[in-house]
């Protein structure tokens, strides 16, 4: 019950926040130079004002920008997100076809991330002092540090040209057939630089993130209770230190989680990843604008599926909001 | 303890701090060592580091010095940094302390607003933003400022909203101090200290953004900086390592210098969480 | 005792003997790039690079062209022209059917020339504007009828300008909206089997094809790798076979070129011709000053950047006429490397230092670096420059709206001046919105009287004479700066053989390749 | 309890060290006292006496950087100080327990209740889980929490203050320790659940014969459950004795000291009012908190006040009395015009002073001042303390130069004469509070309303304090609204005293009449619930 009415309010706050991104996005493409007609024309090589003409006609961008504005609105309400210019196919079937690779890329990234960046972070805050822990935190920090791309553009080099252990782009072998379990392994395969390398930064925040809450978590009285009972150490790390250190991080995953799509866009990009965030900045840079918008729109969309994800996380790791009220 | 004593506790800071002042120094003297435009062809293309005298670090694809671009190239990324904190601060300081003081529907309205940029994600919505805005410093440092302003907003209203209760504001309003005043004279300064340990990493994410943006292909074609010395090398990377390299360390040392500073700021400036967290 | 046939087939076997161990052989799929992503695969519809290279391999024209723009037999056996050279008959082969197996027949032609690429296809209309007629006179001989003889009309039945569209799948649709557009359906040697986008385009032999015995390969999958780098790995690691121009950065390819059982050549981009240029806005502000144009292409190093940026490939022309022009004037005085002069011309005009901007091509890497080095060579001779850098959609707006004081571009030959380089000098070619016609705002009467006399005069001893007289007028006024002939290598596997057999290259080259393997 | 017996813990020249940079070097020096079987002993002083270093040396729990640097501490025969983390841990839970200052935080908030008194069966290796819930089950019995067999299933946060100290204390006796440590286990508590949680720990520890170590700042809990008593200051011990000796005749100085700090229960007669005009006049007061109903919460009303009426005349000093929830702070706030109240009229000298909003409320302001509670949080960390008090002044109109030369001035006359141009942190608490007052005395108001203005300090502190109000009091004849949890200052300093329970007024009359002959249940129970009064009162 209490759940149903969650998740239906956070749907109806998405839908304002959704709607208001819709018109910002549109406004804000607008503003841009370029229209799409002149794109696809100058592409072709050749233009002459027949040409532009029936672009313009075709595409609406004929009609006022509030005509415009309206038939995309009242389009999305009926998942209708329009026709990409540039490619000549409906935009949710492109984002659709490029949603899972997006997906797949970034959640395998996040949950490595997560996953490597608590156990990092929880050793580091158990070894304060000892080397230990201050090689961890370095490295979290040098982590943090590197540029992204950087590391991308270095891991290509070091494992797929010197090492030829990892192929070095793309989502799975071209022509080579695969089917079943021999996919699913390819496409392992191919996940590994990008996954990796757009995990790494994040890793290291979580790592930080994690150190921090565990230290200021032992600083609680409940630690010292635990202690006076005579619980070990370790269980005490794990039992009551972690699992309260746990609630900040569920907080900033959720946030992170929603970067992580921002990242894709580096990473998707140097390896030749089919995902949206590739697709991002191709639209972007041909001014696709249905294409661009929908991509927006699905993005935010994500980061607003993770928010609910994380607030229903939330609720369930900490009592005072499941069974408060 | 006096202030620099707690910070120099922190190793790390310190060196940090080292690092950073010899960012500080590089940028500064980057006119004098190499009085000529970094852009200028002075030698052969590709020349490795420390093969000819005076190419210490080699050249570029054109045959531009890698020392010179990397030393004009500290200047840009630093300004970059910093101006552009100093614009997401301007935004984010004035709308989280409004939103945290006055609470209600003013901080519901802006959180609101502040959400709505969280939603779209960092990155994408700076490559927009730039390419809309056609590339040069200023739509970076906008862009950049843009994109960065809503955590300062956020800590700002969390930090006004902790201490817009506490006694001392409470007593400044009974003797009637008016709203601005004690936003600006009573809250204000006693925000300052996670303020500035966020800016301080601020910079340093703002670095990071300014080369990934330029590694696309949107840094201004006009200013020599480690972000676009990275983007243009990266077609190179396979035969002239150096190119990406040097500047990529450049980026490595600042951004974690000024991590490594942040972080003793964090210390020296809340003594308490100091002893805590070692 | 000879007959110029036997010469001819002597000439052949000694060619393959010379060249190939063996005959050619049957199977194997090749793997290459395609570079960007196209954004359809219906030519005629839509031409730009990344279509025509694809698609080029499942439309065809009547005619192919050697490297040397001679017409080869396609679709079309042979041809003939009446003697006042306004009549013109093609013959078509008899045993065409299109993919889905319906004959091709003289209906397509006519179909496709009038109806489809009339309405579609401004490249084509520059031609088309010059015939009154296109009519079938049986199922397999067509007859066009100019209103003036026309030039270039034989050079323009290449695949990507003149394709040959199936009538009965296209006529009476909404051609943009035909549900064919995603699986499209030619006669070529490859019909279109998968794309998986973002990722791979995939083409499978064509069993039925007329032409006996081709082509050779199975099938061709077109990679899609967005990142420059990536895709030189991809070469390097064995994935692709072929890198046709413009898939790696020009810094990749000295090194790519050395690698093992790597072979790289030049030749297939003869039709297109790509000549770079520096747009110089003749309009207003210093670019308005003929003294200011010359003193900007002695100031620039072209020499350099041929060197450095494109590795030496290509040629820094005389003139307005690339060396793969026809009706080149040789004699014209050289714009050579010299600051001096252009600062001398620069005090002469009385040069204030107005800030000028220059737009570069957002077309990559080299593109970019480009632009700098001729920033830093017009700074040097006292010219104050400001880049401004935009992307494609920008780049196309600013030119298209003349917001520009430099700007780079590349623009295609197509074999004649009358197609590909009047359109760049003629004043009625100036129009706001493209930025492929006369961007740069030149207009002199006497050059646009010489273009348009040459376009028609007959024959070509006559075209010739107007040709070098507007070079001359050119050489002097610099309308606009001339860069380089650019380049454009090939490289593939040395065992890939027969690539590059027509003047289009990998556009329409994989029907005679074979896999030495 | 004679010396024969052997101590069960016996503390011999035991000395603990600061870390570096802490006001002094050794937080514990050279104490020696020993607890023996079934003896309270109650450890007592004020802050920073170190009273609760040497019982976390026994338990192992020092904090980092903190480190007993000689003695020993003998426990059945073994010296705990030399003790590895692995032996110490065997006895921790086991025969030693520990129960904490903080209900609130020192429990586990994602960690059922049940649970966490299973998990010291858990540590030790003890019984089955199923044996452990039934044993914890009995537990919650045995401390008296009202349905224990749902309480057992109850996080923290849904159990009241005594509720999870009663949880505390299951845990500690859960084993049956021969030694509990209570490191002020009742401080943070009302006054009536304290006197349960007093009681509770008594009769459990005659139940099981344990020994108990007491830790505590008051001496009214001394006396309550003391055996034996050993007073601490600045890290060493005054004296040592049996409870009732040491009450009735303190042989140090500072015992005797801290001693007669405690107010009284000698009533001083009330003064009278000067005039008989109302200055404040407060009727039918109400107000609701609402809080907005979040993503699981749905919205909740508190009725804070409701329905209060009351009025004070100039000169006169009214106690507000109450427990927590009691409304008597929301009371003050309102009063003060820090919150708005719903309903009701609210008039200052005949003026309506609840409808002001906005400038005319900035300007009015002025009139009515409050001293806070807490002193460390009531000061500006940024502002010197004569531009704390000046700018009060200032904001009203008044030069510069004159309102810094009327903060000297008040800074004299609350006796910190010369220090304007000092920080807060280099002031105590005591100090601050001052300086608090000061601020207040600036705006010359004619109300202050002083809301639990000396609970945070230490008795000695406070009983200075409160002799600086009432010297205040005489000489600006002020009129003061006094909040208060704790009757027996109410009832030293209030010429009236209102009782307070659940926002509504249970009873006000003259101080004397409602501490001595109160008419009210509840005001009985309050006083009943005051630690170590009967004592004093027999002592009386």
């Amino acid at each position: 019950m209490l759940y149903l009415r969650l998740i239906t309010m956070r749907l109806l706050k998405a839908v304002v926040v959704l709607f208001m991104i819709i018109i910002f996005n549109f406004v804000l493409i607008q503003l841009a130079p370029g229209d799409p007609a002149a794109i696809l024309a100058g592409e072709a090589g050749a233009t002459d004002e027949e040409f532009l003409r029936q672009l313009r006609e075709r595409f609406g961008l004929d009609q006022p920008m509030y005509v415009q504005l309206w038939r995309y609105v009242s389009g999305i309400a009926m998942l209708d997100f329009g026709f990409s210019y540039r490619q000549g196919v409906p935009v949710l079937d492109l984002i659709l076809a490029r949603l899972p690779a997006t997906l797949l890329l970034t959640g395998t990234a996040f949950v490595l991330s997560l996953a490597l960046g608590i156990v990092a972070g929880s050793l580091a805050a158990a070894r304060v002092k000892k080397p230990s822990g201050s090689i961890i935190m370095t490295l979290a920090l040098l982590f943090y540090a590197t540029p992204l791309f950087w590391v991308a553009l270095m891991s290509v080099v070091l494992f797929s040209v010197y090492l030829d252990l990892l192929p070095a782009y793309g989502m799975y072998t071209v022509g080579a057939g695969h089917t079943g379990l021999a996919l699913v392994l390819d496409v392992g395969k191919h996940l590994i630089l990008p996954a990796t390398t757009l995990a790494l930064f994040f890793m290291a925040i979580y790592t930080r993130m994690t150190r921090a809450s565990m230290l200021e978590a032992s600083q609680q009285d409940f630690v010292k209770t635990a202690r006076a009972k005579g619980l070990k150490n370790s269980v005490i790390q794990r039992r009551h230190i972690l699992r309260n250190a746990l609630l900040p991080i569920i907080t900033l995953a959720g946030l992170q989680a929603g970067q992580m799509v921002g990242g894709a866009i580096l990473t998707e990009t140097v390896f030749a990843w089919p995902g949206i965030g590739r697709l991002m900045f191709e639209a972007l840079q041909q001014r696709d604008y249905n294409l661009l918008l929908g991509i927006f729109f699905f993005s935010a969309a994500l980061v607003i599926v993770f928010n609910i994800i994380t607030d229903l996380v939330y609720g369930l790791a900490d009592p005072r909001i499941k069974e408060g009220s | 303890m006096s202030f620099f004593a707690r910070f120099a506790q922190n190793r790390g800071a310190l060196f940090g701090l080292i690092i950073l002042l010899g960012i500080i120094v590089m940028a500064i003297l980057a006119p004098l060592v190499f009085p000529e435009s970094p852009w200028r062809m002075v030698q052969r293309p590709f020349l490795p580091p420390m093969e000819v005298d005076g190419f210490l670090l080699g050249t570029d694809t054109m045959g531009r010095n890698v020392a010179a671009g990397l030393m004009h190239g500290a200047w840009v990324s630093l300004m970059i940094g910093l101006v552009s904190t100093l614009v997401a601060l301007m935004i984010g300081v004035p709308l989280g302390a409004v939103a945290g003081y006055y609470g209600g529907l003013i901080d519901d309205g802006l959180m609101r607003f502040t959400e709505f940029f969280q939603t779209i994600p960092n990155f994408a919505l700076a490559i927009v933003l730039v390419a809309i805005m056609q590339p040069s410093i200023t739509s970076i440092v906008l862009a950049i400022a843009i994109v960065s302003w809503p955590p300062v907003a956020r800590l700002v209203r969390a930090e006004f909203m902790s201490l817009r209760n506490r006694e001392y504001v409470e007593a400044a309003r009974l003797v009637g101090q008016s709203n601005a005043t004690i936003i600006v004279r009573q809250i204000l300064p006693n925000t300052l200290s996670p303020i500035i340990v966020l800016a301080s990493l601020m910079v340093a994410t703002a670095i990071l953004l300014e080369s990934a943006l330029s590694f696309v292909g949107l840094g201004d074609p006009n200013v020599m900086s480690w972000g676009y010395m990275i983007g243009a090398a990266r077609t190179v990377i396979r035969q002239a390592w150096w190119l990406s390299f040097f500047p990529g360390v450049a980026i490595l040392l600042t951004v974690l210098a000024l991590n490594l500073v942040g972080e003793g700021l964090d210390d020296a400036l809340n003594p308490k969480l100091a002893r805590e967290r070692s | 005792m000879k007959t110029p046939l036997a010469l001819a087939i002597a000439a052949a076997a000694l060619t393959v003997s010379a060249v190939h161990a063996d005959e050619p052989r049957h199977g194997g799929t090749i793997n290459t790039i395609i570079q960007p992503e196209p954004p359809g695969l219906v030519l005629g519809m839509i031409q730009n690079a990344p279509t025509r290279t694809v698609a080029g391999n499942i439309y065809e024209g009547l005619l192919r062209y050697t490297t040397d723009l001679e017409p080869m037999p396609q679709l079309a056996t042979d041809w003939e022209v009446s003697e006042d050279g306004r009549t013109w008959t093609f013959h078509l082969r008899d045993d065409v059917t299109w993919h889905d197996g319906e004959p091709f027949t003289a209906d397509d032609v006519v179909f496709s020339a009038d109806v489809f690429h009339r309405e579609l296809n401004p490249s084509a209309r520059a031609v088309l504007q010059h015939i009154d007629s296109i009519e079938a006179i049986d199922d397999y001989t067509v007859e066009f009828t100019l209103d003036e003889p026309f030039g270039p009309f034989l050079i323009s039945f290449e695949a990507g300008t003149f394709t040959m569209i199936p009538k009965h799948l296209y006529e009476g649709t909404d051609f943009r909206d035909n549900e064919h557009n995603n699986h499209p359906i030619g006669t070529g040697p490859f019909k279109f089997e998968n794309w998986d986008r973002g990722t791979v385009i995939q083409l499978v032999r064509n069993d039925d094809y007329y032409e006996d015995d081709l082509p050779y390969l199975d099938g061709i999958n077109w990679h899609i790798i967005p990142d420059g780098a990536s895709r030189a790995v991809a070469y390097e690691n064995g994935t692709v076979d072929v890198l046709p121009y413009g898939t790696v950065e020009n810094f990749d390819i000295p090194r790519l070129s050395e690698l093992d059982n790597t072979c790289m050549t030049e030749a297939g981009h003869e039709y297109f011709s790509p000549f770079a240029m520096l747009w110089m806005n003749n309009r207003e502000g210093p670019t308005a000053d003929k003294r200011f144009r010359q003193a900007v292409m002695y100031a620039m190093d072209r020499e350099f950047a041929r060197d450095v940026l494109w590795n030496g490939l290509g040629n820094v022309p005389l003139g307005a006429f690339g060396s793969n022009a026809r009706f080149q004037n040789p004699d014209l005085d050289p714009y050579d490397h010299d600051p001096e002069r252009a600062r001398e011309l620069l005090d002469e005009m009385g040069y204030d230092g107005e800030e000028v901007r220059l737009l570069p091509l957002p077309y990559g890497e080299t593109w970019t670096r480009w632009a700098e080095a001729v920033q830093q060579n017009l700074r040097e001779v006292g010219i104050e420059v400001r880049t401004e850098a935009t992307d494609v959609g920008g780049w196309n707006q600013r030119l298209g709206d003349w917001d520009y004081d430099l700007a780079f571009t590349y623009l295609f030959q197509y074999g004649d001046p009358a197609l590909g380089i009047s359109r760049t000098y003629l004043s009625t070619n100036i129009e706001r919105g493209s930025p492929w016609n006369n961007v740069e705002g030149y207009e002199n009467e006497r050059v646009d009287e010489l273009f348009n006399e040459a376009a028609t005069a007959f024959p070509d001893e006559e075209r010739e004479a107007l040709y070098h007289e507007v070079q001359e007028i050119l050489q002097e006024d610099v309308p606009v700066g001339w860069l380089l002939e650019l380049g454009f290598p090939t490289l593939y596997r040395c065992d890939v053989q027969d690539l590059v057999t027509s003047g289009v290259g990998v556009n329409d080259g994989f029907k005679d390749t074979w896999l030495d393997r | 309890m004679t010396d024969t017996q052997t101590p069960l813990l016996s503390l011999r020249h035991l000395s603990i060290s600061l870390p570096k940079g802490a006001d002094r070097a050794l937080a514990v020096e050279d104490v020696s006292y020993d607890v023996f079987r079934g003896e309270i002993l109650c450890v007592v002083g004020e802050s920073g006496s170190g009273k609760s270093m040497a019982a976390n040396a026994v338990m192992g729990l020092l904090p980092k950087g903190v480190y007993a640097s000689g003695g020993e501490a003998i426990f059945d025969d073994q010296d705990l100080l030399k003790l590895s983390e692995h032996q110490h841990r065997t006895l921790r839970g086991l025969r030693i327990g520990m129960i904490f200052q903080e209900p609130m935080t020192a429990l586990n908030p994602l960690m059922r209740v049940g649970d966490q008194i299973a998990e010291v069966f858990e540590a030790h290796g003890q019984l089955s889980g199923r044996e452990r819930q039934q044993q914890a089950l009995a537990l919650l019995t045995e401390v008296g929490i009202p349905q224990p067999d749902k309480a057992i299933r109850a996080y923290p946060f849904q159990l009241s203050g005594g509720q999870r100290q009663r949880v505390m204390i299951a845990m500690a006796l859960a084993l049956e320790p021969e030694l509990l440590i209570a490191d002020e286990p009742t401080t943070a508590l009302d006054v009536t659940t304290q006197a349960q949680i007093l009681e509770l720990i008594r009769d459990l520890q005659r139940r099981r014969g344990m020994a108990v170590m007491f830790i505590t700042h008051d001496f009214g809990v001394v006396a309550e459950v003391a055996n034996r008593v050993c007073v601490m200051r600045h890290g060493k011990i005054v004296e040592l004795g049996e409870a009732d000796e040491v009450l009735k005749h303190p042989r140090h100085d500072y015992t005797r000291a801290l001693i007669e700090a405690i107010p009284s229960n000698v009533i001083p007669e009330a003064r009278g009012a000067e005039t008989d005009t109302a200055l404040l006049e407060v009727k039918g007061l109400s107000k609701v908190f609402r809080s907005k109903g979040g993503l699981f919460k749905s919205a909740r009303e508190v009725h804070a006040l409701q329905d209060v009426s009351f009025s004070l005349v100039k000169g006169e000093t009214i106690g507000i009395v109450g427990e927590s929830g009691s409304g008597k702070s929301t009371l003050g706030r309102c009063v003060v015009r820090l919150e708005r109240p719903d309903s009701g009229t609210l008039s200052l000298s005949g003026t309506d002073f609840m409808h002001l909003q906005g400038e005319s409320l900035r300007r009015e302001r002025h009139r009515v001042q409050m001293i806070f509670q807490d002193p460390y949080a009531s000061l500006n960390p940024r502002h010197r303390v004569g531009y704390a008090i000046a700018q009060g002044p200032m904001a009203n109109g008044m030069s510069k130069a004159q309102a810094f030369a009327k903060a000297k001035e008040l800074l004299a006359l609350v006796g910190l004469g010369g220090t304007d141009d000092r920080y807060p942190h280099e002031f105590s608490g005591g100090q601050r509070q001052r300086i608090g007052i000061a601020r207040a005395l600036a705006m010359e108001p004619e109300l202050i309303v002083a809301d639990e203005a000396v609970s945070a300090l230490d008795v000695s502190i406070q009983a200075q304090i409160l002799e600086l109000l009432e010297e205040l009091k005489q000489k600006l004849s002020l009129s003061l609204l006094f909040i208060t949890h704790d009757l027996r200052v109410a009832a030293q300093i209030c010429d009236r005293i209102i009782v307070m329970q659940h926002g509504r007024i249970v009873e006000q009359g003259p101080a004397r009449e409602v501490f001595l002959a109160p008419r009210e249940v509840y005001t009985r129970e309050l006083l009943d619930a005051i630690p170590g009064r009967e004592h004093e009162l027999a002592d009386a």
